[in-house]
């Protein structure tokens, strides 16, 4: 395979990593909240995944691939959804802050995933990594045939179902909010929940779930990290900050889903860069790791520069909504 | 048709007394003891008591942990004190963490360059001064780009964290000892130039002093001072402050100015006062923690000293149960989160009332 | 045999905190009527209204629907009954078009099809006779558009009972006829309409019967046709009230400000001022007039340093006879060179007053420079705010309540009060009375007076014809942006005026 | 003040050791050494309650405050095993000179002139070496099953750093491929960091798709490993057995076993004698060994091969750094010495690794390895 595949490769899977946090925030953020709790979600669905997998494949000698797939799906979502349930406790039924509600949330999440993350390697018999083989096998199978087309092959079907499974996300995701009554309501919502509630939509519902789902969405992305990408396996702080690049990815999608995908894959591709130019020193290096963040201000610079409104985000992103307030 | 609502809501048409905010927040702190207490239990199945005891112990068990504590506090502080007028103007600045590692990395690099170039203390007020304008310039940034072309500030200061960090790590490739250890170690381990000294006998006497200055300046400026009054207006409404002929793009950058370069400053409190070194861990997630105090300590800054304490406090608590219990260190940031929660929930007693609908 | 209304109220109570907001209110709407609400700022019209829309839910009391007792527990559960409320502030959402706003919250098939919900829409416009482009996006539409996308919503809901919350108060007099035709014919089609108006004239002019509140109580509905405004008012404030504006004799009158071609432009780069020329003297109140929307704000604003003026000049004259530049100076400039320009804007909080603080702090947004040093004075602030409290009987449990939790009437009082305070040789003033009821009012006009007295030139923009015809000495008329005539206050009519309000309209959507 | 050098010894029970570690139990390198420290518990018979670990320590002011705080919580002797730690650990060794202090990776110890300061380390370039013997050997496997060809047969390597020990490390791994394998060449990727899952997957990818076909690693994380089990190429891992992320491509992985440390030092406390200020041991002493051979993937004859180089390595016969088995710009390497110190390394014909002072000291570019150079 020549290095350019490799890089596309590599790029794509980095990038599917961060889409599914940034499907997840879209969907938030569409309903008027800004989740920056984000980050520590998608650890706490990283872990819950690999926990129920995990815990699976320990009390039975003959894991089946199938079922350790459906604990860890299930698992992760429901995990996330929690993460999802605080926040939405917090900002919805109690107005609080949402930046603040998120922030802790991600400290919370994040401290949840490491500490998980060390613990069930102790139960494990601290072999130090812990590993789900027939899981994580089954989350790394690519479609047999496939892959071995010339060219196509290695850049387009050599990866496993996630990878698949987050790029039709993106699609429904798309077709929900832009084509059904159900998406038009809960975009209303986030520009404007009184009029939503004027208009008979139950706000808090569509923000519990809403928020909720997309929290369950950004789990997967962590189920991805630890599954697909890692192999199965948990490292402490190992996800990094993909959160905040899935956060940071909303917008530079313009709270389009299938803008994000094209740059999911952008910033994957970032995310790698250094590591395919040659000749890069040390210290270079570390410039060209700054280059995620350095094109997201770039990028949010210019849509600031454009004033359309159709650019611009929810306008109630970040505020409580209180049917008796003025 | 549906049954009536059975828990009425309303905001309160006066903030709650300070009395009563207390023993809401005193409560919340209570029941957030009860759940990490059973959050902890039902992880090592130790007795209860000896939870907190542990708890007690981790934060106030000795006179150097007490000393730890309080340093801790003051960084957290002093962050949060950077923070409340950029809050107070409605400008979330989460940029704190990069703020406070350029401004260490700027101490360090007056303490590795210009260390045995200048006297102890000019030394020391080089590095006080160069860490103020490196946060200061780093808070700046977005402020620029906010004042005139409206740019989401969150974002561009999370992203800028992170190149901050990237930064560090490039001047790291410099100061490396030894050559490609990427450790930067402790800076002038014999001669002890840019240190804090001590102060009345003191290891951190001097952190605290710095810091509690900044405490009380702080709440002056917001709060008697005509600059504070304009953060206040532009944070209430942009086009009041245009009305009342306040120039909003220079307010904002100044006070984007203020709040950097005080971050940075905590940088120096850090570098100077405590670590000595340099490293991308410098700010170590207190930037985003500060966001949270600055936040539930609604911009007054005397109540900020208690909220951070309160949060080093159970932080240091939480890791002693850790050590103790050979948890995992990482479940002092759960406990840290679910006190949080909890704190953070409360604001709605403070902001609403809730009584049960009459039949 | 005991009449079925469309809808009555029982006994229906609702407080806030300390504040009784309705107390034990009766209402009864009949079918095909239109039933008018009258009564003074904070008597607790929206709220009742409010809670008819399931926005809020009634401390005590009973609503019955058609002879039925119902429970309205949310927006949802009263549009299931039939009844439909076109809000004060519009709830529409910007960046979706007019079909999308209309079609929000309706069950259905869940795959959105929106060119068949254009076409059901479009129907009903039709019927209906509206000018509406069911594929405008909100924000890209007029006062008059936004209000139509509402009305058509309720119909389109089925709303067999409709509630309108000061609709009028944005409008222009031709808007609101119009308006009227609608909702008359809606009545003869069988709807029930409840209105909510300050205008006493559209009162009477509109409704079939007339109900008033006074602080939160009911106190009686009368049939339209044995109404007249003395009566209304006397019953709504509960005391005889003088309805008569005085109009003092300008005295000393000397030319302060000459304003000598003004552009301006909006941010879509659209001229808003169009070669403007205009004097302004001392001792006089000039009046403003024009449709919505022809740049009476953006005058206002072009003479306070708040917009950007493009070419031209504005000129202050000082009794000296000397002579200062103010445009190219902003507002902060203006207020350093110590010129005394008092601005009372269209948006008072938002723009005038900062709603979470108190008032106070908002006195020292005039002041906050005075002194040396950096530090605040709050002392002098303070006095004034007793002062203006005191003077002007602010309703206000104390002045450092928030000024946000104040009626709009008790709000403008602060914001003219502190206005007037400055000693201003120019006062600006737009809409005074926007939403203010009738006794608080006339207050403001005496205030004016009284400015008008002591020399000062007083510039103001109402969109009351009638009150401007009799308040004003003079009367300037914009047309879309550019002065169509200035007219002597005590000799115009209002259909003069009319007409110089259109002179010049180039096919827009106002008047066809 | 000196209990423990003076002969008298602490008895058994009174004993109380602190531990700090860079990561948890969930990072390799932190794991192996908290199984040392249960190998010495399990060897002299230290009860858990002796023994106060700290996870997650940084390498600022917190390595201080721990250190310290062990102290005073009466910890006789207190680990350390980050190279950052170093110079807290010196802080408070001058602070608490009756306690001891021992600090993996470290070199500061003996220049320090506290007596109660200790470096540690093993002669892990042995195990390296012995790794790279089996990779030597699976290489020279695919060149006969024609999978590569003796021109392109290069590995990759996964580097934390650019200094002495991670260069130490590669080139002993480096010329033990070399010595079964000669026209073996090697590339150097750093992750700049030394645990990072995905910089260490990451730059392994980077290296395959540079044509590598042979990973091994000087980084914490089983990244490398997985992405190599990914794209099938064969890896030697570090720390801990890689097959469970890589089953079918682990060759091995080059390990320490520190319990032989902490049990010499902890055994020293009860005696009552001095620890040395810089104790390295390999191979023969069991402080080295490389994780038991994945039979599935590594060369037939593996084992036999490297009973032998084992023995060779225990008996003295071979040396790691003989200078005749490689050059450095073409040319053989005559002498070394450090930056301001007159020690020369090179002598015997070898290159004299962690003989004076437990860190390694070999950091020459040799020639047949390419690296980023700053
Ligand atoms: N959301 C609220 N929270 C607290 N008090 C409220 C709220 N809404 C209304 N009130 C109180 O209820 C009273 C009635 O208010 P309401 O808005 O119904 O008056 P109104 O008759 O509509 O006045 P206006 O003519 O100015 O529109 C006010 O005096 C106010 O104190
Ligand atoms: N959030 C609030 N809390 C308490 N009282 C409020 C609040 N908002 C409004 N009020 C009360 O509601 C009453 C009516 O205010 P309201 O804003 O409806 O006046 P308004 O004339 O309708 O103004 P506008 O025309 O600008 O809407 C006032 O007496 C005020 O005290
Ligand atoms: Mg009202
Ligand atoms: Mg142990």
């Amino acid at each position: 395979m020549s290095v350019l595949t490799i890089f596309i490769q590599k790029a794509i899977v980095q990038g599917i990593c961060i889409l599914y946090g940034a499907l997840g925030e879209i969907m938030t953020e569409k309903s008027g909240n800004l989740n920056l709790g984000i980050p520590g979600i998608m650890y706490m669905g990283g872990i819950a995944g690999l926990m129920g997998a995990f815990l699976y494949e320990k009390d039975n000698p003959n894991p089946n691939a199938f079922i350790g797939v459906l604990i860890s799906f299930v698992c992760a979502f429901a995990c996330a959804m929690i993460g999802g349930l605080i926040y939405s406790i917090l900002t919805i039924t109690l107005r609080v802050n949402q930046n603040v509600t998120g922030l802790a949330l991600t400290i919370f999440g994040t401290g949840f995933g490491n500490f998980f993350g060390g613990s069930i390697s102790k139960l494990a018999g601290g072999v130090g990594q812990i590993s789900v083989k027939v899981t994580g096998s089954a989350y790394t199978a690519k479609i047999p045939g496939l892959s071995k087309i010339p060219v196509i092959g290695p850049i387009l079907f050599n990866y496993g179902f996630m990878t698949y499974l987050c790029v039709i996300v993106a699609v429904v995701l798309s077709f929900f909010l832009f084509k059904t009554r159900a998406g038009l309501n809960l975009r209303a919502i986030g520009e404007n929940p009184g009029t939503a509630d004027a208009a008979g939509i139950n706000v808090i519902k569509y923000k519990y779930l809403s928020t909720c789902i997309g929290a369950g969405l950004a789990g997967l992305g962590g189920l991805y990290f630890v599954m697909e990408y890692s192999g199965g396996t948990w490292t402490d702080n190992g996800f990094g900050d993909r959160g905040w690049l899935a956060v940071a990815l909303v917008i530079f999608a313009l709270w389009k889903p299938l803008n994000a995908i094209w740059g999911a894959f952008l910033f994957g591709a970032l995310y790698i860069l250094y590591l395919y130019i040659p000749g890069l020193g040390r210290s270079m290096q570390e410039v060209f790791k700054a280059l995620p963040y350095v094109v997201t201000i770039i990028v949010l610079v210019f849509t600031s520069f454009r004033k359309k409104k159709e650019h611009q985000p929810p306008a109630g992103l970040g505020l409580p909504y209180f049917r008796e307030e003025r | 048709m549906n049954k009536e609502p059975f828990l009425q809501v309303s905001k309160r048409r006066n903030k709650a007394g300070w009395q009563e905010r207390l023993l809401i927040r005193f409560i919340a702190l209570i029941l957030a003891l009860i759940v990490c207490g059973a959050v902890i239990v039902a992880l090592v199945k130790m007795n209860p008591v000896d939870v907190y005891k542990a708890i007690w112990d981790g934060a106030m068990g000795s006179e150097r942990r007490i000393w730890q504590t309080i340093r801790d506090t003051m960084v957290l502080l002093c962050i949060a004190i950077g923070l409340a007028p950029a809050f107070k103007m409605k400008f979330w600045n989460i940029g704190a963490e990069g703020q406070i590692l350029i401004g260490g990395a700027c101490s360090a690099a007056v303490m590795i360059y210009a260390g045995d170039k200048m006297s102890p203390v000019i030394l020391l007020i080089v590095m006080f001064i160069a860490s103020a304008l490196g946060g200061m310039i780093w808070g700046m940034i977005p402020a620029v780009f906010k004042a005139y072309w409206n740019t989401n500030e969150t974002l561009f200061t999370l992203m800028l964290n992170y190149v901050a960090m990237q930064v560090v790590t490039y001047c790291i490739v410099f100061w490396e000892n030894p050559k490609g250890s990427n450790t930067v170690g402790i800076i002038n381990q014999a001669t002890q130039a840019g240190w804090l000294p001590e102060l009345f006998g003191q290891k951190y006497g001097w952190n605290v002093l710095i810091v509690l200055i900044l405490t009380v300046g702080m709440f002056i400026y917001l709060k008697y001072c005509k600059q504070g009054y304009e953060i206040a207006v532009v944070g209430e409404s942009e086009n009041t402050a245009k009305y009342a002929g306040i120039h909003v793009k220079k307010v904002i950058i100044r006070t984007m100015a203020i709040s950097g370069a005080i971050c940075g400053i905590a940088g120096f409190v850090i570098v100077s006062g405590a670590s000595h070194t340099i490293s991308t861990a410098t700010a170590g997630g207190r930037g985003f923690t500060a966001i949270i105090v600055a936040w539930l300590s609604k911009f007054n800054t005397f109540i900020m000293v208690a909220v951070s304490f309160g949060i080093v406090f159970m932080n240091q608590g939480a890791v002693q149960i850790a050590t103790q219990y050979g948890l995992n260190e990482n479940a002092s940031d759960v406990i840290l989160g679910i006190i949080l929660f909890f704190l953070i929930g409360a604001e709605f007693f403070i902001n609403y009332r809730v009584k049960r609908t009459k039949k | 045999m005991e009449e079925t209304y469309a809808l009555e109220l029982r006994d229906i109570s609702k407080r806030f905190g300390s504040v009784q907001a309705n107390d034990h209110v009766n209402l009864t709407l009949r079918k095909s009527e239109i039933l008018a609400i009258l009564g003074e700022n904070g008597s607790g019209k929206t709220t009742l209204m409010n809670m008819i829309y399931g926005i809020y839910y009634p401390d005590e009391g009973h609503i019955f629907v058609n002879g039925k007792e119902v429970k309205i527990r949310s927006p949802k559960d009263s549009y299931e009954l039939g009844i439909g409320m076109v809000h004060q502030h519009f709830k529409l959402v910007d960046v979706l078009t007019a079909a999308e706003n209309i079609v929000l919250g309706l069950p259905g098939k869940a795959r959105l099809n929106m060119k068949k919900i254009t076409e059901d829409i479009q129907k009903l416009v039709n019927k209906y006779g509206f000018d509406l482009d069911l594929s405008k996006k909100i924000y890209e539409m007029s006062v008059s558009e936004k209000q139509t996308v509402e009305i058509v919503k309720m119909l389109y809901r089925g709303a067999r009972i409709l509630i309108l919350d000061e609709p009028t108060a944005v409008l222009t007099p031709q808007e609101a006829d119009r308006l009227f035709d609608i909702l008359r014919n809606m009545r003869d089609d069988g709807c029930s309409i409840i209105i909510i108006t300050h205008k006493l004239q559209e009162v009477l002019a509109l409704s079939d019967r007339v109900a008033i509140l006074r602080k939160g109580q009911y106190i009686d509905t009368v049939e339209t046709a044995q109404a007249n405004v003395q009566s209304l008012s006397e019953m709504m404030v509960g005391a005889k009230v003088d309805l008569n504006i005085e109009r003092p004799k300008p005295e000393n009158v000397k030319p302060r400000l000459i304003i000598d071609g003004i552009n301006c432009k909006d941010k879509e780069n659209v001229k808003t001022l169009d070669d403007v020329d205009l004097t302004v003297n001392t001792g006089e109140i000039l009046g403003i007039a024009g449709i919505s929307g022809s740049g009476q704000k953006e005058l206002l604003e072009a003479i306070a340093g708040l917009q950007n003026v493009e070419s031209g000049s504005i000129r202050l004259l000082d009794d000296n006879g000397g002579e200062m530049e103010l445009s190219g100076m902003d507002s902060i400039s203006i207020n350093e060179a110590g010129i005394s320009l008092a601005f009372v804007p269209e948006d008072r909080i938002g723009m005038g007053l900062v709603g979470d603080m108190d008032m106070t702090d908002n006195m020292m947004i005039r002041s906050y420079r005075n002194g040396k040093g950096p530090f605040l004075d709050r002392k002098g602030p303070r006095a004034l705010a007793e002062k203006i409290k005191d003077q002007l009987e602010v309703m206000t449990p104390s002045i450092s309540a928030p000024v946000r939790q104040m009626s709009g009437g008790n709000v403008q009082k602060v914001l003219v009060g502190r206005e007037i305070a400055q000693n201003p040789k120019v006062l600006l003033v737009a809409f005074p009375t926007r939403g203010v009821d009738i006794n608080t009012s006339h207050v403001i006009y005496q205030l004016l007076n009284e400015q008008k007295k002591k020399g000062v030139a007083v510039v103001c923009v109402i969109e009351d014809l009638d009150v401007v015809l009799e308040l004003c000495d003079r009367i300037a008329v914009l047309c879309g942006g550019k002065i169509s005539g200035v007219v002597d206050g005590r000799t115009a009519t209002k259909e003069g005026i009319g007409l110089l309000m259109t002179k010049h309209e180039k096919g827009g959507v106002v008047n066809e | 003040s000196d209990d423990s050098e003076s002969g008298k010894g602490i008895a058994k029970e009174d004993l109380k050791i602190g531990a700090i570690y860079i990561g948890d139990e969930n990072e390799g390198y932190t794991a192996a050494h908290m199984a040392g420290i249960d190998e010495m518990q399990e060897a002299l018979g230290i009860d858990d309650s002796q023994v106060i670990e700290k996870t997650l320590i940084g390498e600022d002011e917190g390595c201080y405050d721990a250190a310290a705080d062990l102290a005073d919580q009466g910890c006789q002797i207190i680990f350390a095993n980050s190279f950052g730690h170093e110079t807290y650990i010196l802080e408070a060794a001058g602070e608490y000179p009756d306690v001891q202090f021992c600090h993996a990776t470290g070199t500061q110890a003996a220049s320090s002139g506290l007596s109660n300061m200790h470096n540690y380390f093993t002669n892990i370039y042995e195990a390296r070496y012995v790794s790279g013997v089996v990779a030597g050997l699976k290489l020279n496997q695919m060149i006969e099953d024609g999978t590569i060809t003796e021109d392109n047969c290069k590995m990759g390597y996964v580097g934390a750093f650019p200094y002495a020990e991670v260069i130490s490390g590669y080139t002993s791994f480096y010329l033990g491929a070399k010595s079964v394998c000669p026209s073996v060449t090697m590339e150097v990727k750093y992750t700049n960091s030394w645990a990072s899952f995905d910089l260490e997957k990451e730059c392994a990818d980077a290296l395959i798709s540079d044509g590598c076909v042979l990973i091994s690693q000087h980084a914490d994380t089983t990244g490398a490993p997985t992405a190599c089990e990914a794209a099938g190429v064969p890896c030697v891992g570090y720390n801990i057995d890689m097959t469970s992320v890589a089953p079918n491509t682990a060759l091995t992985s080059a390990s320490m076993d520190w319990g032989v440390y902490y049990t010499y030092a902890v055994q020293c406390m009860l005696d009552g004698t001095a620890i040395d200020t810089d104790w390295c041991k390999g191979f023969s002493d069991g402080a080295d060994k490389i994780t038991p051979l994945n039979e599935k993937v590594v060369a037939e004859g593996t084992d036999e091969k490297v009973k032998e180089v084992e023995d060779a390595l225990a008996d003295g016969s071979l040396h790691v750094f003989d200078t005749s088995t490689f050059t450095v710009d073409g040319k053989e390497l005559t002498t070394y010495k450090k930056d301001g110190s007159d020690t020369e390394y090179v002598s015997d014909g070898y290159f004299h690794e962690s003989e004076y002072g437990s860190a390694p000291a070999f950091d020459v570019a040799i020639d047949g390895i390419t690296s980023i150079t700053e």
